[in-house]
């Protein structure tokens, strides 16, 4: 089966960010988000994910190259200075290429 | 003067999270509790005022309004001593800003006293949350070239979760009056106090977590969360006396002052001050003023109101 | 005729999400205060049967049968005239099945206006649950080539959560009679009506998300979704006069008619005929029709049977 | 002898989950449900010791920690004839703790039997939990070579969640009293039973699951799980008339016997004999012993203690 | 430290077909699956996780190539015409090849 | 934009496991850890995630090739012997290589 090659770009932040960049997400060109709710720790501390600005989100986005390059400039310019937030992409093979 | 049992469920779940205890509460459970409580004191407070005539609780509004925003300044003027402005100006907020449940325990308390307080002191609690957040971050923002999306701070401060049901609740107990609402009183009213022991339980959870915060953030931090609410309880005993309270009322809105927002402060805050260290903030507020007001606070505040009117 | 302060709740829900505020209710309280709602009204249909003697009752049961089957028809009819197969046959599932809340809040509002109903109206709104969604599918697939998988759609349909439910309810409440629930009842008799009004509020919150898509589906659908409950309504009240109800039993049976399910029919249409698209039924069904019937259906429907009873 | 209709939701549940039926409660529902149920029988059970005086209760707590080492180490030499040591030492650890479902329903069957209990079986429900633990890690480990972490089995038990909730809530009502509870009373105590025919709901639907692991397990599991309760009913009816119990107590202590842990148990053991095959405990424990406790042990051991006592 | 080549699968839809996808994918060979609840907006429109049917889930199945692809066929032609549903596969390295 | 490379570690496992997991994540040097609540069959069957010791976590780490090899070799010593889990390892480009 022909697998197109795209982008999976993973941002893990603060929930309180999650309309804001599903927004930015949107504005900047993806076809589509997939939103989980998450715990964990890294420079900021822990995240317990009791409460909601204690929580965090992990979002996953399948794009393009550029679209992928565009969010991860917005959330490096944007969020990464003050909120803390973590982001990669990877290679992933899709079914339909003309869907994302 | 013993422990009211609620005030045991905090303890109890402070003591289990610094003893490393596995206990955990759902976060779902924390939200329904909290989406409870601000029903449930909106209801109550909402039904109380459909019984007021007369404007003069209007002009107590205002007054209230004012006091947030003073209060907040002298936080600032206080913080900035040693923190940043940022920090400064968004830990301001939250101690110009009040807490939902130490206003409940503090009532609650009341009336196991035998005290009787007026009803507008609910109103009072809804409108005291939002000038802190306004004049926060007018603070923040003051001299520095960061301009401020008034638009989302606003959405913020009058949509946030808690304004939206604490005032949806005063509106709908207001509209229903006391017969209305009486269909609702099994859950609102009878459940309100044994629920609130649940909400504490996980408060002494979550506080534990913050005292760790409290270790890097030095004396400073702990010194100011522990006088800085003794100082407003003052000043809010002081404009009750002026507004012409009764004791029980100049106890609460005592307490409002002194309490110290962690609920809506830190949301507004986290989006209006991103610059701002929500560590520093929330170690003051919910590692230490929190349970000081609880623990200690709330009786005090009842002796001193007493001491002022006898 | 005042609005009750449950449907105030259910206001606030839609005031607060069309204001774009952040208040959202965890998943898993939708799911509890659904749970809670299904067992409750089972139980109480349960406990009114197990005091009913005869065989009347029967009659009445495939009565409301074949009727919950013929609004389905008529409802396809009507949709067809502008939409596909598929969505036509699965929205008029939605219209011809019932919506457990829409009869709660009716309950409420009868028992307000001190209005007594027959006890086996909630054997009615089990039963009227399932032809609908039978009778959609059939509709989906006449003349199509897809065949229907029964199974599973048997499956969807008496073993869904909503009629597990409702029907455990029932029989638990049948078995145990009055006395044997009565140790339950602080909880599913006097916790009902407070609990409806968070229900209510989430089903704010939730019907406003639906109102987005209306724009989308345009006039046709909006005008059906408000049309059909009045027709409905009316077929309900003449079966039940030919029934023999009293007015409240009537009142009670045009609701189930005049509503619209939005939690059994969209789960059964999305497995049993997933070509149909769940934007078109759920916006007619829960953007529309439920808080037509909350707001103006339920006090409407009590006034149309009280004229015919007259 | 007809079925208690909390009773009549674990069957439900059962029924609903064999029917492969897609009804599902939330997690945060079960977790919350538990929580409700630890504190509030911790609460009666300190309520009713501070009304207690005199040191006759000391020993028999320590009484009844020596049974619950000695049924553990029974457990483990029956268990042993098939089971490898790490299994059978874990499932011993289940049989030898308790169950506070069970427990709860056996109080509420009692009470509705008018038949009164000592107030310090709800302090040997939370005693009991602990030593069977010890003792099954040791049994594990013993001739083998991995040592045992026993500062993390020592957290495990004494700071694991149904312990500091069970003994949080037994110490607050014991320091509140009955005059200090009485405002946490409409949740903890009037809705004490309806909140339990939830979580019984829950558990039916969890049975259901781990039955579909007795098939693998064998006919000496299923054997075990049914005879292992008998034996330890009589074995703590002779004890109880040995402390000199009145019926009621009897019949408690001889139901917690009986009664196997799924929660404290399975959690305990999961960390600290990790090798052991958690599927064949909870096959046993919940798939079996637990069933028929409910449905039949509980009101044979009302009738053991009331021949032994006649 | 020797980790064996993979793929992983990662299949994001509606929450009413975990049952029937959960059979297909052992049904198809797969020796295991995690299954994680999320949100998301896409295609369909948004599912914003309040409600079972308004709720995604997101399903990860590590396994050998063939089988990853027979799963994306099944996807593709029993559930993409009708579901929301999206579907990536990418390269992992496990530590026990036998295990998947 | 320059993505640098990373090693994204996946780890599926019981969630008893995961206030041990976390510290021994921390300990090994990573910077980081996501944590999400799942569900599951494998060879240990269904872990349906009612229950607290019926519930999976879904652990990332993003970290050095070494710091990935380390937690693996920890987890492949230490639990999965006993413990339902697996564990795989991918390729993954950051924004900001000394973050992690
Ligand atoms: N190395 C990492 N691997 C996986 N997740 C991470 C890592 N570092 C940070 N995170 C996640 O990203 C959130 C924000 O990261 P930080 O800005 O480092 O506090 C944390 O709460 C974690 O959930
Ligand atoms: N480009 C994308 N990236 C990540 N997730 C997506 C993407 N497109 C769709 N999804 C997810 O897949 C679900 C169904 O997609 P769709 O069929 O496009 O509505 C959505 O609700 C999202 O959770
Ligand atoms: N092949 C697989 N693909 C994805 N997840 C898996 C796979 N095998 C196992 N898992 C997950 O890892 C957990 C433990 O696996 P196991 O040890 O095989 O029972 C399972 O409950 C699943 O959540
Ligand atoms: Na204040
Ligand atoms: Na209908
Ligand atoms: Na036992």
């Amino acid at each position: 089966m022909p697998f197109h090659d795209k982008k999976l770009l993973t941002i893990v932040t603060e929930s309180v960010l999650e309309a804001r960049l599903v927004k930015d997400i949107q504005r900047l060109g993806a076809h589509g988000y997939t939103v989980v709710d998450a715990r964990g720790g890294g420079a900021h501390g822990v995240q317990g994910g009791a409460w909601s600005f204690d929580r965090n989100i992990r979002i996953d986005v399948v794009c393009d190259a550029q679209v992928a390059e565009a969010i991860a400039l917005r959330c490096e310019q944007s969020y990464l200075p003050d909120y803390g937030l973590i982001l990669y992409v990877s290679d992933v093979g899709v079914l339909r290429a003309d869907k994302f | 003067m013993t422990l009211d049992p609620v005030v045991l469920f905090f303890v109890l779940g402070l003591l289990a999270a610094l003893a490393k205890s596995d206990l955990k509460l759902p976060p779902a459970l924390y939200e329904t509790l909290s989406v409870f409580l601000l029903i449930a004191i909106g209801l109550k407070g909402g039904v109380a005022l459909s019984k007021l005539t007369g404007s003069a609780v209007l002009w107590q509004v205002v007054a209230v309004i004012v006091l947030g925003a003073a209060l907040t300044l002298v936080a600032f003027a206080v913080l900035r001593w040693r923190l940043g402005r940022a920090d400064a100006a968004a830990t301001a907020a939250h101690y110009g800003s009040v807490s939902v449940v130490t206003f409940a325990v503090a009532s609650a308390y009341l009336s196991r006293q035998g005290v009787e307080a007026e009803p507008q002191l609910t109103v009072f609690l809804a409108v005291m949350e939002m000038p802190a957040l306004v004049v926060g971050v007018l603070l923040a923002r003051m001299g520095g070239d960061k301009r401020v999306n008034w638009g989302r701070l606003a959405h913020e401060v009058f949509l946030g979760k808690s304004m939206v049901l604490l005032m949806g609740g005063l509106l709908i107990g207001w509209i229903a009056g006391a017969d209305g609402i009486k269909s609702l009183s099994p859950l609102y009213i009878d459940l309100f106090k044994p629920v609130l022991s649940l909400f504490l339980l996980e408060m002494g959870l979550l506080t534990a977590g913050k005292l760790a915060g409290l270790r890097t953030q030095g004396l400073f931090v702990v010194a100011v969360a522990t006088l800085m609410p003794l100082l407003f309880a003052c000043l809010g005993l002081a404009t009750a006396v002026a507004m012409g309270l009764s004791v029980g009322g100049a106890m609460l809105l005592a307490t409002l002052c002194a309490s110290s927002s962690y609920i809506a402060a830190p949301a507004a805050m986290r989006i209006a001050v991103p610059e701002a260290n929500p560590a520093i903030s929330l170690a003051a507020s919910l590692g230490v003023t929190f349970p000081f007001n609880l623990l200690l606070g709330i009786p005090l505040y009842l002796w001193l109101a007493q001491q002022v009117y006898a």
